[in-house]
């Protein structure tokens, strides 16, 4: 097999932070590889230097043994090579339609045919399966159909070479499985493809081979098939690690967090909901199933059309978020860039808003102190940064993730709402962030998980599965995958 | 499915939030002085803003394309005037290198894309903020005016200059016609033209347009080249309606023209607007000046009241438009 | 008289565009003009206000015209950007009478004002023999792209070339405005403490700046302190005249803001009435000169000193 | 882990990339003119700047908050004129009304504080653009000084309203106290306060800022009445400076005002920048204006020197601070 693509020794440096150290990666022809590693280790960076976004510091890339084409020649790299990467290419006050071509809207012709367009975007569309109106705007989206809109335009292009990184973190089960018929096909027809999760299954279920990086480094290749799990986290963390194990919960009597009589037009209807002290309450559903927008009304971020929430005793004002904190509510909003960070704020600032308050008197608040429990999150959670000053902008994916977690965590809650809490996140650090949802239970408090993730839902008590705005039924532990999974398609009642 | 059709007109809709406040204006007029809805009147009303609406055009693709150029109002009379100094002999104030009369408009033209392309080089380059190079230009500019003028107006023209903002064609000043063919390049351009689409995905993620394979920098100094040069062809075409260039030529333009783009639903942040949007702000900020002298409302009040229409308009267009904007 | 009264009858409507609402000489000017329309019995338009910029003003004309004017007042403060504007009101057989700028070109029925570059040489005269030809003066500009403001300071400084060739002049160009004014009187008084005269081209807006800069530095004295400093200033509003009695100041030139209304107005109505006039001198104390393109009255516009400036004839005595 | 150190001193610089600039201003003026470096000329420089430097503080806060004021500049003429206006007796210009003097500067104070809150009103519950919401309140405002004041400068004023700009307190005008002091506030106040962090939280994202628990309107409401409140004081500062309300005053400072902001580091797109860096921005636009006076530049040359500068400042301050500006 010849090797399609080939990074050798590349070197990147952002700032003081080495990303990449000497890194190297070898595709073969035809076969989807698998990249893996812990949250920081450099793959975003590698994937940026693969796609001509970036100059390495240090090495080169090539494709077929030629070296890569001039960083300007954006057509070269694109003929070349496909990406949909982890952060948004998508433009929110575009339609669809013209975000799945962009800078393609005409094709031969000098002006745009508006409605060829739209036609050709629904074709593209269907073929993935996307159910989408292609002239809607792209910024009215949710967050996982702009994923998918990401995915069908990377296909569309029909290179030879396909990126994909971290596609799988903000999609359900169908979705994945769509992605991964369309990648087989794709791969039957020869396409070349890079892959990067940190669901290890998928790499087994659609990889031929996997490169694990840790610290910035490359530090194996190998076939999956000779790879078992173990030995693949193990490698990624340097480390051997057991896999997670769910706690036994006592939950209490008291009720820490209700909602009565929620509705809300086009999202969810006549809801109830109570979760106790030392319980976890897991929130489970399709696509639209209105899941998220309940989560959110529950922790002020949304008002309802009817209802009422009460938190801890205190019945919240709809909408208000600052009173549902005050009241001893933590939460993890479902998409970090939007709601979770301020990029250009420390992460020390970032983690500790919540409790500002707390670090200082007369509205003061203390850089030692702030730096002293910023310090202390970042150890308990397991942050990759150079320290509480580093602004979150400048973290990997995953890391920024864990300081929402902290942002959540750091005001002790005694409720806490998380919604897919674990996207983007590695293995170890996985474990890391329900380990605390699970230690913040065992303190006392009442959680409330939202997600897709099976893994996630393991830590619940009972998930209550939400199908078109109804919840429509409450599974106590003790589930297998395929049970859970039939009632989120709406397959039993 | 059968959503496109309802959603189209709404995208329709949004660019025309501002109709309703045209309409009631020419209402209210009509109703508030019997000259104001005559043939004459309009056809002045459009004139007047000919020159001006350029001014717009060329902001509303640079804010669509996520930048700003605040030093178009200074090239309105700069442009214009160093190329009549090229061309004009000693006596009517030029420099007494006598470049031939008829080379004055191409001249200016070009010193208008030069000022543009010296803004993008500053911008695109060195990234420096376009709000704060510009404004160094704005003063830069027009001392470029001052400087060599003196201070005095420069009232010799050679007649080429004059022609555009002065001559009829079929009736109507050739002005209204050189801003309404130029509008319908812009809305046809930014509609249709892969190159005009470049501007707003610039404008709403300029990662998403490199990575797209949009030559970001290239479309960038394409259109403050091309903001230059119609802000020049602006000044061309005030200088022919006014018979010599004074040297407040422009000056303080450029807040009408970031008024009538935003109203007109160009957002400041890039990405967001069109071309008939803006030309919609245009005819409003027009029609308010208009009215406003046609009632002859005291000189000292009559900022507050304009400035309470625009606050109106944009309050209408706002509850029209049902966004939030920015 | 130089005036000879021809046909008559006719007359018609009026159109008055202000120049600017922001200045207390226009302001002066624009509260006498429906007070000197009454008193001349014209009939006046709501008049316009360009507020200072030339495109407004010819927006304002067309509109002015639009609504049926048979003459039109105007101050253009550009006095080459209204060539057009005058061209085409000539094709109407519209009559135009300036007033305080003269235009560069197209015609015009009459212009009424004082002549800008007297006042600079009246300032200069009067400032070159208080300092006995020799020392240190500042002149505050006033905004160096506006025709009066360039008169004065031309003429200014021409005279003191030619007059007192031992003055050295420091030019400041203030845009008309206060706060410029203030930093840089304070900036060249700190560099040259040796400064003994100041010429403000706008009381207005020069005046208040101007002491209070002398007040800090202790140099607000008597005349006849050798610390004093001899001001002159340029417009004639009370609160110049206020500062001569009091001495803070020791002159101004009067811009007749009253006479600059009437006879726009008695112009105005002229023209209307078809009556033509020849140069010579006027039966108010004025003379009316020959233009390329029409005729100039020029009103007087008197120095202002302690000696006269209780005269009630000053139209800076008159206001309330 | 050691890296937290040499951060914290990177970020320290990142404020005072702008020294380089006044040590090389202080340089050049000293070699041009004598008298510039003398304490008495120094301290004009900083008693000229102290008025405007609390609108660059105020517009600083505004725009690390995400958001824009152009009508701060109205507030300085309007806010001390209408106070005195309901002072004075009806023959120095007033409106008969004649509250007690003593009254003017709290009443100056609170108009400000009015005005900022009328604006934060229109752009936090409309939702309305800030930069054209304030363009327009930019032209009402000072339309609110002409209108009563019938475009007459206010001579006869209270002796209290004048007392800030012109006393002297331990042998510096006290002007620069104040300003120096308010400056000295802010720098504490963004940096140690919840609420100075909240601006930078809002500015830097609204969504996680709503979403970690911040009041973000009341904040925002805040700053906006912070920012009127300080704009009424530069102009009773101003007022004491000059001795009478001029209908200009403050007219036309914003631009410098946004100048000095952005060369001193704020960001136009909120969340980045420092009330330090504002601060060197003021002074070196101060700097340079009593530089070009001393050395008496032809006052038509001017502007073109003054805005040369103006970029090379923002590219010595873009170099030495290694980021792209926006
Ligand atoms: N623009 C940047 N500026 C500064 N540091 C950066 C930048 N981009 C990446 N880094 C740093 O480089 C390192 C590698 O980041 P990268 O995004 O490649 O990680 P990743 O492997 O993709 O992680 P994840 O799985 O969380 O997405 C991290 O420590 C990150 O903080
Ligand atoms: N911003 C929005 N405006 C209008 N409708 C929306 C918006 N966001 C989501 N919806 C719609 O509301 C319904 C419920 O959405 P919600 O996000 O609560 O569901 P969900 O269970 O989180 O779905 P998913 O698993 O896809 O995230 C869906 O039909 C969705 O398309
Ligand atoms: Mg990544
Ligand atoms: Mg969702």
């Amino acid at each position: 097999m010849s090797i399609h693509v080939e990074a050798r020794n590349v070197v990147k440096r952002f700032g003081p932070t080495t990303a990449l150290n000497g890194a190297e990666i070898a595709i073969a022809e035809g076969e989807t590889h698998a990249l893996v590693g812990r949250n920081g280790a450099g793959k975003s960076t590698l994937v940026s230097i693969l796609t001509g976004l970036q100059r390495p510091d240090e090495g080169e890339v090539r494709f077929s043994g030629e070296a890569a084409p001039a960083l300007a020649d954006r057509d070269a790299w694109r003929q070349r090579v496909a990406c949909v990467y982890q952060k948004s290419t998508i433009i929110p006050a575009l339609t669809v339609a013209e975000n799945l071509f962009l800078n393609r809207q005409s094709d031969q012709r000098a002006t745009i045919n508006w409605r060829r367009l739209r036609g050709r975007a629904r074709e593209l569309l269907d073929t993935y399966e996307v159910d989408v109106d292609a002239q809607a705007l792209a910024g009215d989206l949710s967050v996982e159909q702009r994923q998918l809109v990401e995915i069908a335009r990377a296909l569309s292009f029909g290179a030879r070479f396909i990126i994909l990184d971290e596609p799988t973190a903000r999609l359900d089960g169908p979705a994945i499985e769509r992605l991964f018929t369309r990648m087989r096909s794709l791969r039957e027809q020869g396409v070349t493809m890079m892959y990067i999760s940190h669901h290890l299954d998928e790499v087994y279920e659609i990889c031929q081979s996997v490169t694990v990086f840790r610290d910035a480094r490359h530090v194996t290749t190998r076939p999956v098939a000779d790879l078992p799990h173990d030995e693949l986290v193990a490698a990624m963390t340097g480390e051997a690690t057991a896999a997670y194990e769910a706690r036994e919960h006592t939950p209490g009597e008291r009720v820490v967090l209700a909602g009565a009589g929620l509705s809300l037009t086009g999202r969810y209807a006549n809801i109830d909901i109570s979760v106790r002290e030392g319980e976890v309450v897991g929130l489970a559903g399709s696509a639209s199933s209105g899941k998220v927008g309940l989560a959110e009304t529950l922790v002020g971020l949304r008002r309802p059309d009817t209802g009422t929430v009460t938190v801890n005793g205190t019945q919240v004002r709809p909408g208000d978020v600052p009173a549902a904190m005050r009241a001893g509510l933590g939460f993890v909003p479902e998409d970090r860039h939007h709601e979770g960070f301020v990029p250009l704020l420390s992460v020390g600032e970032n983690a500790t808003f919540p409790i500002a308050r707390k670090l200082g008197r007369y509205g003061l608040v203390s850089p030692a102190r702030r730096r002293a429990r910023a310090e202390q999150m970042i150890g308990a959670l397991d942050i990759k940064t150079e320290g509480p000053d580093q602004p979150v902008g400048d973290l990997s994916g995953g890391n920024a993730q864990k300081v929402v977690f902290a942002r959540a965590l750091v005001d002790d809650p005694t409720v806490l709402v998380v919604i897919n809490p674990t996207a983007g996140v590695d293995v170890k650090a996985k474990q890391a962030l329900l380990g605390a949802v699970e230690d913040a239970v065992g303190r006392g408090a009442g959680a409330v998980v939202v997600s897709d993730e099976l893994d996630d839902l393991r830590i619940c008590d009972r998930v209550l599965v939400m199908f078109h705005g109804r919840v429509v039924k409450d599974v106590p532990r003790g589930w297998t995958d395929h049970e859970l999974v039939a009632v989120m398609e709406g397959m039993e009642e | 499915m059968t959503a496109p059709a309802p959603r189209l007109k709404l995208a329709r809709f949004r660019d025309l939030t501002l109709v309703p406040v045209i309409v009631l204006l020419l209402i209210v007029g009509a109703f508030l002085d019997p000259t104001f809805l005559t043939a004459g009147n309009l056809t002045n009303v459009l004139q007047q803003q000919a020159a001006i609406s350029l001014l717009v055009l060329a902001e509303a693709m640079i804010l669509i394309a996520g930048k700003f150029d605040l030093s178009l109002e200074s090239t309105v009379g700069t442009a214009p005037a160093i190329a009549v100094m090229l061309v004009v002999p000693v006596a009517a104030g030029g420099f007494g290198i006598g470049l031939p009369g008829a080379l004055v408009i191409p001249l200016a033209l070009l010193i208008g894309a030069a000022i543009g392309a010296f803004n993008g080089f500053l911008i695109i380059r060195f990234q420096l903020s376009a709000f704060i190079v510009t404004l160094a230009m704005l003063i830069i500019v027009h001392g470029f005016l001052q400087g060599p003028t003196e201070g005095k107006t420069l009232f010799q023209l050679p007649d080429s200059i004059l022609y555009l903002g002065s001559a009829m064609w079929l009736g109507l000043p050739a002005a209204i016609w050189i801003a309404g063919l130029l509008f319908a390049a812009g809305i046809f351009g930014l509609g249709y033209l892969r190159i005009g689409r470049a501007l707003y995905a610039i404008g709403g993620n300029i990662d998403a347009a490199r990575a797209a394979g949009i030559r970001v920098d290239r479309v960038l100094y394409g259109v403050f080249i091309l903001g230059g040069t119609l802000a020049a062809l602006a000044g061309i075409l005030e200088t022919g309606r006014l018979g010599a260039i004074g040297n407040n030529q422009g000056v303080g333009w450029i807040f009408m023209v970031f008024a009538a783009a935003v109203i007109g639903g160009v957002s400041m942040d890039g990405g967001k607007g069109t071309i008939l949007g803006a030309l919609t702000g245009v005819l409003v900020i027009g029609l308010v000046q208009n009215i406003l002298t046609l009632i002859g409302v005291s000189g000292f009040w009559q900022p507050v009241i304009y400035g309470s229409i625009i606050l109106i308009a944009l309050m209408i267009s706002r509850i029209a438009g049902g966004k939030a904007q920015d | 008289s130089g005036t000879t009264a021809e046909g008559g009858g006719g007359g018609g409507k009026v159109g008055i565009d202000h120049p600017r609402a922001d200045s207390d000489f226009w302001n002066s000017y624009i509260k006498y003009v429906p007070q000197m329309a009454g008193e001349l019995k014209v009939d006046l338009m709501p008049a316009t206000n360009s507020q200072n910029d030339v495109a407004k003003l010819v927006n304002n004309v067309q509109a002015l015209v639009g609504q049926g004017a048979k003459v039109i007042v105007m101050a253009p403060q550009d006095t080459g950007a209204i060539a057009n504007t005058l061209q085409q009101l000539e094709n109407k057989k519209i009559p135009v009478v300036t007033v305080d700028t003269r235009p560069d070109k197209g015609k015009v029925y009459m212009v009424v004002r004082a002549d800008n570059r007297a006042y600079g040489t009246k300032a200069c005269e009067f400032l070159g023999e208080k300092l006995g030809g020799k020392g240190k003066v500042v002149q505050l500009q006033g905004a160096l792209s506006s025709i009066n403001g360039r008169d004065r300071s031309e003429a200014f400084l021409e005279c003191m070339k030619a007059k007192f060739p031992g003055i050295t002049v420091f030019s400041e160009p203030t845009e008309w405005e206060g706060s410029k004014a203030a930093s840089m009187l304070q900036t060249r008084l700190e560099q040259n403490p040796d400064i003994k005269g100041i010429y403000m081209h706008a009381g207005g807006v020069h005046l208040a700046p101007t002491l209070q800069v002398l007040k800090q530095k202790g140099l607000l004295v008597a005349p006849d302190d050798p610390k004093h400093i001899f001001v002159i200033s340029n417009d004639g509003i009370p609160q110049e005249f206020e500062a001569i009695r009091k001495g803070d100041i020791d002159a101004t030139v009067s811009q007749p803001a009253d006479l600059y209304a009437k006879y726009a107005l008695f112009y105005a109505k002229a023209a209307a009435e078809g009556k033509t006039y020849k140069p010579g001198p006027t039966d108010h104390d004025s003379t009316i000169i020959q233009l390329p393109n029409g005729l100039e009255d020029q009103l007087p516009a008197p120095l202002v000193t302690k000696e006269n400036v209780d005269d009630k004839a000053l139209w800076g005595n008159q206001v309330k």
